[in-house]
């Protein structure tokens, strides 16, 4: 079975696993967490076909052919995406458990709506739970990297 | 534990086909939302999934003389975002755009959405009381069943073992109906509903109400419309008091559920409250 | 350095998703863990038959109540909890066997194969109704269920209830709780002989090592704890949880490591928050002030005392609540029932407390006609007070923090702030008073290598709070070298030295001045090393930016190593306190310093569905001096909006002692649409400079301040946890209908 | 979790009563039944399949009566354990026969935990799924006795 991830394509063992678990287990790339297992909480927040996807709900399965982006696929010759780099600057983290999921939504509600409301910034990352409390300078984040994308 | 079999048919009648050979044993595969949960849980342990993403020309959403048809195959977000469905009805795709988050949306399907039965679900209390049907496929025909008898139960359904969800239809709204879709979250904001009420309307010139049907879930175990409260409104102008007696009547004739999202007793107040507020707001509306 | 908003050290990770979280963790020949749990809330364990889980292909070693010894229990105080259940279970989900297998399919199927009988034994789940008479004895050596009552005993509370003019009766509930970090429990565990190597998100890895040596009887150097950055802790990981199930585990896989993570559902049968039910007897004059206070605590510690032993007698310190009363009466108890073990959620135990306290200042000032916001005034604690324990009060801001917070929430909401449909407005206030830990230690070491570069070693755990960077700024500060010259190590208990715990927002106050210590020590030496290149007697030496400056000239850190043979330079620095309270009277010195915040709420409430919306918060927490004001706002924020989940919306349901919503979709935790429309926070700072720990002071007022608004707003009082729209709308139909 | 339920049947008390105790007529009517069989006049052993749209479960277990106050009262527990979802089900039960016109209620109080993976679907669809085997037990119940 072969997936496309960051670009590039894998070969990954057959078999009936999340796309969480083969992104982890088998193609190492760690950046996407499990947090809660039942697709609420978007730690684990995938882009497939430029959409976020909850990668605990889908199975690997579902997803050859596609187009899978995950955190370790957002920099581009060494340097920080845009919206990475607003996360920074705007201190939208704290443990950062959550911060790739947050990230990947943040990268295709720009993409979809690149000139969000704070309204729709609330309803569009709303999936993705921050258990410290960061959510304040989350939103500042997505506003100064949409002046930036 | 041996692996379990994929299988990627590429219509509707082999999917359904090859229900009917595995039967228990299979279990149809479509966003895939609400199979995997089971998987993971280890709530299920079929041998054989089939998945519906080779069927291609199912995600769809196309008007016509009929009405309004949607693939089951089309994403929830799809039909929150469609020009075709919100010129229809901006009830409708409201109502799809308020399910749970984002990612599911972007991964659910609507023919996914209502086979899974969920009694905690949005759609299906705005498509009953939009009248919707939905065309099934067995191995060997096709046929259609109204919304309002395809529910029976939590998570189960009139589809026969061997047969798959296809097309959502939903008859024409006359131009001066009007839809309201009201989804109350009792908890977190990004929680399931507590009480869902879907609403329509149609009016004349002066405003009498010609038709009104509305369906409540979510508080109970599949939507549910009363005929005896939504006679109330025929030919009468809807004033407060009116949609008061309605909204009454439903809170004391549905027999809700208590689970962590409120009581049975919370449930009845909500339903009388969201009924009026949906009903209000097709009122105003017009 | 201090006092700059500099980002956390590892941004870059953080940003990147290649921090090197425990969940990450793979070792060689790493096998997978898994924990098979009670079903039943009480029996008595007749069989645990592993023989067909044990021929499952994959399957290395399963671990029972049979491997153990006589010094395989642990917990904070009473060892009462086993490594594993041995003859008996006392809640369901507590851990009976372990697997340790090569994969998670294989364990999965092996946990199946288990053969586990019970005897099933009567269960109590409610705290007060496990101490009547008659109810089942959970532990025989505490047959009542009170494995501890600490108590507080200043003033005559007869004579004092006497002069008061009205006496105040509440009585205040929390329910059990989740600390739900997103990262959740993850532990791995290795032998090499007798020594023991531990990889974990803990909060507290010297705990650990000390509680691991004990039950495998080998000295604490032979137990080596390392703890990578956490993805939250909230307390917790605060205590012992799965370390010694997979150090024994591990014992049996001939030296290969083993790693248990647990799942979401199981997080909530490993520590939940103490189920609390508070009364509070307060007697007032009309004059507005308190003449007397009596509590009376019942904690539900769960099935295990776990760390109730320490935190009820905090509860009782942090239940009196930051007013002069003359005479106050304090009972905590400590309980047990057949529930999971609870454990410090955020703010621990004044999350509960606050609740209490800062309700029932709002009934009293309702019912004798003052402004809520000026009887708090008039009653808060200042500078030189006496507290209940006896001990004199310094460096108090309470005033300082409530009138903050009540100012930031501005003028009330122009309608325009307003989201539609009906409902009604109101404004309420909390403070809230909380102790640290009294007796504890942190140490720090520092090296110095002759490129320049400082490492600290220190074992405060790094767990989004940014405890690192705090640490490297205060380096930088007390040491006089740039940021950018540091590195922090730790905690790893083989190199890096003592701590006590990263917990009660201890660390910036006292692992802060362990290494400001330590740096001084290291300046000492560095002028003395360089006086005599400099020519300049060590007492005229500053340094800055990494050199140590006289009047006319300077010397690189890394050339006065250099110019005098030296490769590095090692400095430790050591900040404890030893402090306590007379166990019959509650007298003495309960804490280095008090933690102080307050807070201020307006809501809409919503009369037809009792749904509360929160148009706008401010919180204030003293901090003495910031170290990192940026830093120091998300806590602040942070604290609000974890407070918003006990306060609307958390509640472990248990049914027959089964959890029935161990999930974050039945169980909610704010999201960003929970949060406040408008929220503000801010940190007081004192000319005494001390620096404070800031993790939790914003969070305990949020629940009462919310119920205060909305009595505020609507004239109903809610005293049970969470304030649900449902029981404001019961409340609501019950004032109408007397 | 409590379950309540009751029905009646146009057939006398004892009659019913009779039927119930039989163990090969009882297997009949209760849905979703896969065996049965007395061990002794107390205990009985069975295995019941229970589904609930895609998720099926088969329980075995053990009926115990500990109390048979013929042809009125009944009490007694059940345990039972459904191996592939690793849940199980404990319950402390009574029934009652009275006569009411036109026939005999049944009616029962069961005071059920449900543990391991199946308890998390919660109170509404415990309950609404015994209701339905309830109805459909009364119903098959009627079938033969009316």
């Amino acid at each position: 079975m072969i997936l496309n991830v960051n670009g590039s394509r894998h070969e990954v063992q057959e078999g009936t696993r999340t796309l969480l678990e083969v992104l982890r287990d088998d193609l190492g790339l760690v950046g996407t967490k499990e947090g809660c297992g039942v697709g609420m909480c978007g730690a684990c927040t995938v882009l497939v076909d430029g959409r976020p996807i909850s990668g605990c709900l889908i199975l690997a399965e579902q997803v050859v052919g596609k187009e899978i982006l995950t955190v370790e696929g957002l920099e581009k010759n060494g340097q920080l995406h845009p919206i990475q780099q607003a996360f920074i600057d705007e201190r939208a983290f704290q443990c950062a458990y959550c911060t790739p999921g947050f990230i990947l939504s943040t990268a295709a509600l720009l993409n979809e709506n690149p000139n969000p409301s704070e309204d729709e910034i609330r309803e569009y990352l709303s999936g993705n739970l921050c258990r410290c409390g960061s959510y304040q300078n989350i939103l500042k984040a997505v506003l100064r990297a949409h002046q930036r994308v | 534990m041996n692996p379990i079999k994929f299988l990627e048919p590429t219509d509707f009648s082999e999917a359904s086909s090859l229900l009917d050979q595995y039967t228990d044993d299979a279990k149809i595969i479509a966003g895939g939302v609400s199979i995997t949960l089971m998987l993971q849980q280890k709530l299920i342990s079929p041998s054989v999934l089939i998945s519906l993403g080779r069927v291609s020309n199912y995600d769809f959403i196309r008007h016509d003389q009929d009405g309004l048809h949607i693939g089951a195959l089309t994403k929830l977000r799809d039909i929150e975002r469609s020009d075709i469905v919100k010129k229809f009805c901006p009830a409708l795709a409201h109502t799809f755009s308020v399910v749970g988050n984002v990612r599911v949306r972007n991964q659910a399907t609507i023919g996914g959405n209502l086979s899974a039965a969920d009694y905690a679900a949005d759609p299906p209390s705005m498509l009953a009381a939009l009248n919707a049907r939905v065309q099934v496929q067995g191995p060997e025909k096709k046929r259609e069943i109204s919304l309002g008898k395809f529910f029976l139960g939590f998570y189960t359904t009139a589809l026969e073992s061997n047969e798959i969800l296809t097309e959502v239809v939903i008859p024409n709204l006359s131009s001066s109906a009007r839809a309201a879709y009201h989804k109350y979250t009792s908890i977190s904001a990004e929680g399931r509903p507590c009480v869902a009420v879907g609403a329509v309307a149609d009016f004349d010139a002066d405003g009498k109400c010609l038709d009104l049907r509305i369906a409540v879930g979510a508080a109970v175990e599949t939507p549910q419309r009363l005929n005896s409260a939504e006679a109330m409104a025929r030919g009468q102008i809807l004033t407060d008091e009116l949609v008061a007696a309605i909204a009454e009547e439903y809170s004391l004739r549905l027999d809700p559920l208590t689970d962590v999202r409120g009581s049975a007793w919370y449930r009845k107040e909500m339903i009388r409250v969201f009924v009026k507020r949906a009903l209000q707001e097709v009122r105003n509306d017009r | 350095m201090i006092g700059e908003s500099v980002p956390m050290l590892d941004s870059l990770a953080r940003v990147t998703g290649t921090l090197d979280y425990m969940i990450n963790l793979r070792l060689p020949n790493m096998l997978v863990g898994k924990i098979v749990r009670s079903q039943s809330p009480h029996a008595k364990l007749l069989k645990v038959d592993i023989t067909n889980a044990l021929q499952v292909p994959g399957v290395i070693a399963i671990l029972t109540g049979a491997d153990l010894g006589a010094n395989a229990f642990y917990g904070a105080g009473i060892k009462d909890q086993g490594v594993v259940a041995v003859d008996r279970v006392r809640y369901v989900g507590e851990p009976i066997a372990a697997i340790a297998a090569e994969s998670l399919d294989a364990a999965e199927e092996a946990e199946l194969l288990i053969d586990i009988e019970y005897d099933e034994l009567p269960a109590v789940f409610d705290a007060q109704a496990a101490i009547q008479a008659g109810a089942p004895t959970l532990h025989e050596k505490f047959p009542n269920n009170i494995f501890k009552h600490a108590k507080l005993r200043h003033g005559d509370l007869d004579v004092a209830f006497a002069e008061a003019d009205e006496i105040f009766e509440d009585t205040f509930t929390s329910p059990p709780a989740q600390q739900a970090s997103l990262e959740p429990h993850v532990s791995a565990a290795q032998w090499d002989g007798e020594r023991l190597t531990i990889w974990t998100a803990s909060q507290a890895p010297f705990m650990v090592r000390k509680t691991l040596s004990e039950i495998f009887g080998i000295a604490p150097e032979a137990v080596r704890v390392i703890v990578p950055p956490l993805g939250g802790g909230y307390g917790g990981k605060g205590h012992i949880r799965i370390e010694p199930l997979a150090a024994a585990m591990a014992r049996k896989t001939n030296g290969r490591p083993v790693k248990f993570a647990l799942s979401r559902a199981e997080e909530f049968v490993t520590v939940t928050k103490h189920a609390a039910s508070i009364t509070l007897k307060t007697g007032v004059k009309r004059d507005g002030t308190f003449t007397a206070r009596q509590v009376t605590l019942y904690w539900n510690g769960g099935a295990y005392a776990d760390a109730s032993p320490l935190l009820v007698p905090a509860g009782m310190v942090r239940s009196v609540g930051p007013y002069r009363i003359p005479a106050v009466h304090v009972d905590s108890y400590g309980i047990y029932t057949n529930l999971p073990p609870a454990g410090a959620y955020r703010g621990a135990m004044s999350s509960q407390t606050t609740w209490a306290y800062e309700s029932q200042m709002d009934i009293i000032a309702r019912k004798m006609g003052w402004d809520p916001l000026e009887f708090r005034m008039k009653n808060l604690f200042v500078s030189g007070d006496r507290f209940a324990t006896g001990e004199e009060l310094r460096d108090v801001h309470f005033v300082e923090c409530l009138e903050a917070s009540a100012k930031g929430l501005g003028a009330p909401s122009s309608p325009a702030l307003l989201p539609e449909g009906e409902g009604k407005r109101g404004r309420g206030y909390g403070v809230m008073m909380k102790s640290t830990v009294a007796t504890s230690k942190s140490q720090a070491r520092l090296k110095l290598t002759d490129d320049g570069m400082v490492t600290l070693f220190t074992s405060t755990v790094e767990m989004g709070q940014g405890g690192h960077t705090t640490m490297a700024q205060i380096t930088a500060e007390a040491l006089g070298v740039p940021l950018s010259a540091i590195k922090i190590i730790g905690p790893d208990t083989a190199i890096t030295p003592f701590d006590s715990t990263t917990s009660a927002s201890r660390s910036t106050s006292m692992m802060g001045n362990a290494v400001v210590a330590a740096c001084g020590s290291m300046r000492k030496k560095l002028f003395e090393l360089s006086a005599p290149l400099l020519e300049t007697p060590p007492d005229q030496l500053r340094t800055k930016n990494g050199f140590v400056v006289a009047n006319e000239t300077s010397i690189s850190f890394g050339d006065i190593l250099k110019r005098n043979n030296l490769n590095e330079l090692n400095e430790a620095g050591e900040y404890s306190t030893s402090l306590g309270l007379d166990p019959e009277t509650g007298q003495g010195v309960s804490t280095p310093h008090w933690h102080q915040g307050a807070g201020a709420a307006e809501v809409k409430v919503d009369t037809e569905t009792g749904r509360v919306t929160i148009l706008r918060y401010s919180a204030a927490s003293f901090a003495g001096r910031v170290v990192n004001p940026r830093m120091a706002q998300l806590q602040n924020d942070g604290n609000v909006i974890f407070g918003l989940g006990p306060a609307l919306m958390e509640e472990i349901v248990f049914d027959g002692g089964q959890p029935t919503n161990p999930n974050l979709a039945d169980y909610s935790i704010p999201s960003i649409r929970d949060i406040p429309v408008e929220l503000t926070s801010i940190c007081i700072e004192s000319d005494e400079g001390e620096m404070h720990g800031i993790g939790e002071m914003t969070l305990p007022p949020v629940a009462p301040a919310i119920a205060n608004a909305i009595e505020d707003a609507i004239g109903v009082r809610i005293k049970d946890l969470p304030i649900t729209a449902e029981k404001i709308l019961r409340a609501l139909r019950e004032k109408s209908q007397p | 979790m409590q379950i309540n339920d009751s029905f009646v049947i146009n057939a006398p008390q004892d009659k019913v009563w009779e039927f119930l105790f039989d163990i090969s007529k009882l297997y009949q009517c209760v849905p979703g039944i896969e065996s049965a069989e007395a061990m002794d006049d107390k205990t009985y052993r069975g295995k019941l399949v229970i589904k609930v749209g895609p998720i099926r479960s088969e329980f075995g277990g053990t009926v115990t009566l500990t109390e048979v106050e013929a042809p009125n009262r009944i009490a007694g527990m059940l345990e039972g354990d459904d191996k592939s979802s690793a849940s199980s089900v404990k319950a402390t039960f009574t029934g009652t026969l009275t006569p009411v016109d036109g026939g005999t209620e049944a009616a029962f109080q069961v005071e059920a935990n449900l543990r391991g993976r199946l308890a998390q679907f919660g109170g509404p669809v415990i309950t609404a799924t015994a209701k339905k085997l309830t109805a459909e037990f009364a119903k098959n119940l009627r079938a033969q006795l009316e």
